[in-house]
């Protein structure tokens, strides 16, 4: 079984560190990963996506047309890559930025209001650490303290901001379980 | 052993560190420019040297005169900078130095993009310089193979005393996996070698070089550069996926397309098809006789690349007519998805008459 | 039209003033060094410009340059020299450039010596650069052929907007024979170049470029560059001599080798042996359907070339197995005699079972 | 029917010269030519040699291994190709410098004192001059009035040069058909 995964924000949002970290957590968990940055010309206009790859056995594209999930922390990721998502997979939003639901009715939807989550948990820009928290928790792909022990083996010399990511991952963990 | 998550350009900086090298010469070019950043602050703490030269032309050229003075060195560029890098390379062969160049391959021509491609097939195994020299071509995979890729390359420098080539893509560069190292080589362990321009205290002076105005020679030292040529046989490397038996179609790529070919393989054998794949390892020398062997079991063959058909030619000469040969590719920094390759696949069972199951 | 007895250097710069090219960028490197000499002091007569560069690189992107100015231009080099070309030659078949290139092949690899050889084929046919593309490839024969040829290279440049290379070796270039030139082009006379940078003085202002960051845009031009590569089939050329009727050995040979076997041919055909002679003139697009079809007619094929196997390759694609094809080469500017070429073909014959009359 | 010539001698002997003269006078009665000069390593030592080939089809190989003809005007030259010269072949030497006869007796000698002939025809740079008729003369591959007419356009603007030039083409001319 292999889970592709886009996840997708504007640059700075922090797309591809947590999609590091799933690919981390899957690592410890001795599964297979890949994780893929789109450049090039994509990388313009201040978009910014990484594709991450889950699976138990040998993993051959490390890019995705068709994936089975979506993070997507803003509207023109969600715009981009709704209809790509392959029907039952999972698709996480941030409701704090954006404003509409998805068209699709075969997807199951996790909405987070991720940066408004991230502010009450001691930093804005925690946000991408809520959605992470909400997929993980949606899709069981990862759990929650693999994903806490990466965070804290990746953020070991700042626990300051480890603290604040632990508990914005906790948050989204929460409310990824509560809409499933 | 610890696994890490790294990316491939970081993967092979560290490999080479681990292969002993100390020495990089370079100068930026995307997409590649993760790997001379990355040995930027390497190569200080294990007290190793980097340049970024002024240009290709004078990396290239540092690498033959420090390789001359018995050091593994390495360089890494992509497309443009990798023509720049022809004289040198000829020059290298001509001389019998070893050297890793790591070329990551962008869509050409000219300028042309930033995106993956394998377009650089041609340069890398037929010589973008001249002179006839070859030099034996790897082409990882994987962010693990990339890293054992460099380490074996810098053992097959030493071995034939020849440069040799990493070819890979944007992709392989850019993506992380989980890797693991070997234990590092240090560099004073390294075998001596003799031949080397370390100052001739002691002993006859050696000279490096590739001139040889007196044809007879010349021509004696070309012979003998063909059978070391002939000789990377032994170092052949190729990969199967679902070849044990009969198939309808065997689908031949490398790289990153291999990786995409697999999964398509997946698909259709789920499918019920008999599809499988070839995939060299080795670009140069080229798996010829193991493809000729693994077409006789296949109905037909397709060559599937990230160019307008160049590993194309060497596949067609090593079938040599016995099965059809058709291709796919995807340039100018597209790839293709699996689903395109199973398309292919199947359009060509039915021309071949063979039913899609 | 007078006769005169010239080398083939001064016979190539003449030629391209006579087909109306008005500049040349170069640096010197034996073993062609009489066509910048000739150019030097003709150039100026003619009220063209004759640049030393600082060094190939700098010589070949002049070439771009001007190139992109519509105008018509012309470099030679010998092989170190072209290698350092490699690059902007790939960014001229990018941009879609015209340009005349002289590749006076020496023996390498690397310095290696300044007499003949033909081992920078695979460098000028299947790309010294980066990224998929090709240039048209001539190979003269004789004096008279590198002149028609290089007028030839510069209207298949403008008729293909792709860098052409004349192929010869320093046989070819420092021998005398007689030629004829036709009329001179007028550089005012040629069509004009509606796509280069002359300045956009009441249009739209025209881009000379080869970068295309959008892959979907770079991907449909490397089609459309393949399509164009494909069209240049039209105007492939070969010579056969003593091909008429069923041969017991082909030979294939191109150049100067192609005048050696030729020689050959004529002492076996006076032993009543059946032997004749293929001879590729466009090395790129090369005669594979005509090749093949003359295959059909011969019992064994043999290529001879001076080097270590290149146009080999293009050989044994176009026959596909269907005969068997075996090779003789000298290398490190050593010749064969036509006596060595006889030799081999009655070797070859005897293999093959065939009686040698 | 085609002839192959090698000519040789030291540096500043003009050999190249004389071969491209024969090419000429060739030319000028339509007949195939080439010339060929020896280049690269060959020419160090101060030696110097050409080929040319003369023919009434077109010409294969522009250099010879088994020449039909030699003209040596040194030592060095005649020990250098003597052995490649076919049974039957002319070979001119040039006595004033070489102090030994051909072994070879399956050859036509011509035998000039080709320096003190040209002394006594104005010029010691003339010896070239000398073997060149005389080589003529033996082997009738081209007239001495084609030799002259080529010489005379050739040195149009030196008609000082020219005539001595004449004049030991002639004396030679006349030697070589003496000595056949």
């Amino acid at each position: 079984m292999q889970s592709e995964i886009i996840l997708a924000g504007f640059g700075g949002q922090g797309v591809l560190l947590i999609g590091k970290l799933i690919a981390l957590a899957g690592m410890d968990d001795n599964r297979e990963v890949t994780w893929m940055p789109a450049y090039g010309p994509e990388m313009r206009g201040g978009t910014c996506n990484c594709t991450v790859v889950v699976g138990d056995k040998k993993i051959g594209s490390p890019i995705s047309k068709r994936p089975h999930h979506l993070i997507a922390l803003n509207l023109p990721s969600l715009d981009k890559f709704e209809d790509e998502v392959r029907p039952g997979g999972i698709i996480v939003t941030n409701t704090s930025l954006i404003n509409r639901r998805p068209k699709r009715d075969d997807i199951k939807l996790v909405e987070v209001p991720a940066n408004a989550i991230a502010i009450e948990a001691g930093s804005p820009r925690a946000a991408n650490m809520v959605a992470l928290g909400a997929f993980a928790a949606a899709s069981g792909l990862v759990t929650l303290e693999g994903l806490i022990d990466v965070l804290d083996k990746n953020l070991a010399k700042n626990p300051k901001l480890a603290e604040i990511n632990r508990v914005a991952v906790s948050r989204g963990y929460e409310l990824g379980r509560a809409g499933a | 052993m610890e696994k890490k998550l790294m990316k491939g350009c970081e993967a092979i900086g560290e490999a080479a560190i681990c292969a002993g090298a100390r020495l990089f010469f370079g100068y930026p070019i995307t997409p590649q420019n993760e790997i001379p950043e990355y040995l930027s602050s390497r190569m200080p703490q294990v007290g190793g040297t980097f340049v970024q030269a002024e240009s290709e032309v004078a990396a290239s050229n540092m690498l033959y005169g420090a390789s001359g003075a018995g050091k593994r060195v390495i360089t890494s560029s992509s497309s443009p900078g990798i023509s720049l890098m022809g004289e040198a390379l000829s020059y290298m062969a001509g001389a019998e130095l070893p050297a890793v160049i790591v070329s990551i391959m962008r869509a050409g021509p000219g300028l042309g993009g930033i995106l993956p491609s394998q377009s650089d097939y041609f340069q890398a195994t037929k010589g973008g310089g001249h002179g006839d020299y070859r030099v034996m071509v790897l082409a990882p995979e994987t962010v693990q193979e990339a890293v054992d890729h460099t380490i074996k390359a810098f053992d097959y420098a030493d071995k034939y005393r020849n440069p040799v080539i990493i070819l890979a893509d944007g992709i392989l560069g850019q993506m992380m996996e989980p890797v693991t190292f070997p234990e590092p080589v240090r560099p004073e362990d390294l075998p001596e070698k003799p031949w080397a321009t370390t100052g001739a205290k002691g002993r006859e002076r050696n000279i490096v070089n590739s001139l040889y105005l007196n044809p007879d020679v010349l021509e004696e030292r070309n012979w003998q550069l063909v059978k070391k040529y002939e000789a990377m046989r032994e170092d052949v490397e190729f990969d199967t996926y679902h070849l044990d038996d009969e198939v309808d179609v065997m689908i031949v790529a490398y790289g990153t397309v291999a990786r995409i070919a697999r999964t398509a393989v997946d698909t259709m054998r789920e499918q019920g098809m008999r599809v499988g794949l070839f995939r060299p390892v080795t670009v140069y020398p080229f798996p010829s006789d193991a493809l000729a062997e693994a077409a006789d079991k296949a109905g037909a063959v397709l060559t599937s690349e990230l160019s307008t058909g160049q590993m194309l030619e060497d596949v067609k000469a090593a079938i040599a007519g016995k099965r059809p040969v058709e291709f796919f590719g995807r340039v100018g920094g597209n790839l293709m998805a699996p689903e395109e390759i199973v398309e292919q696949v199947t359009a060509l069972m039915e021309r071949q008459g063979r039913s899609v199951a």
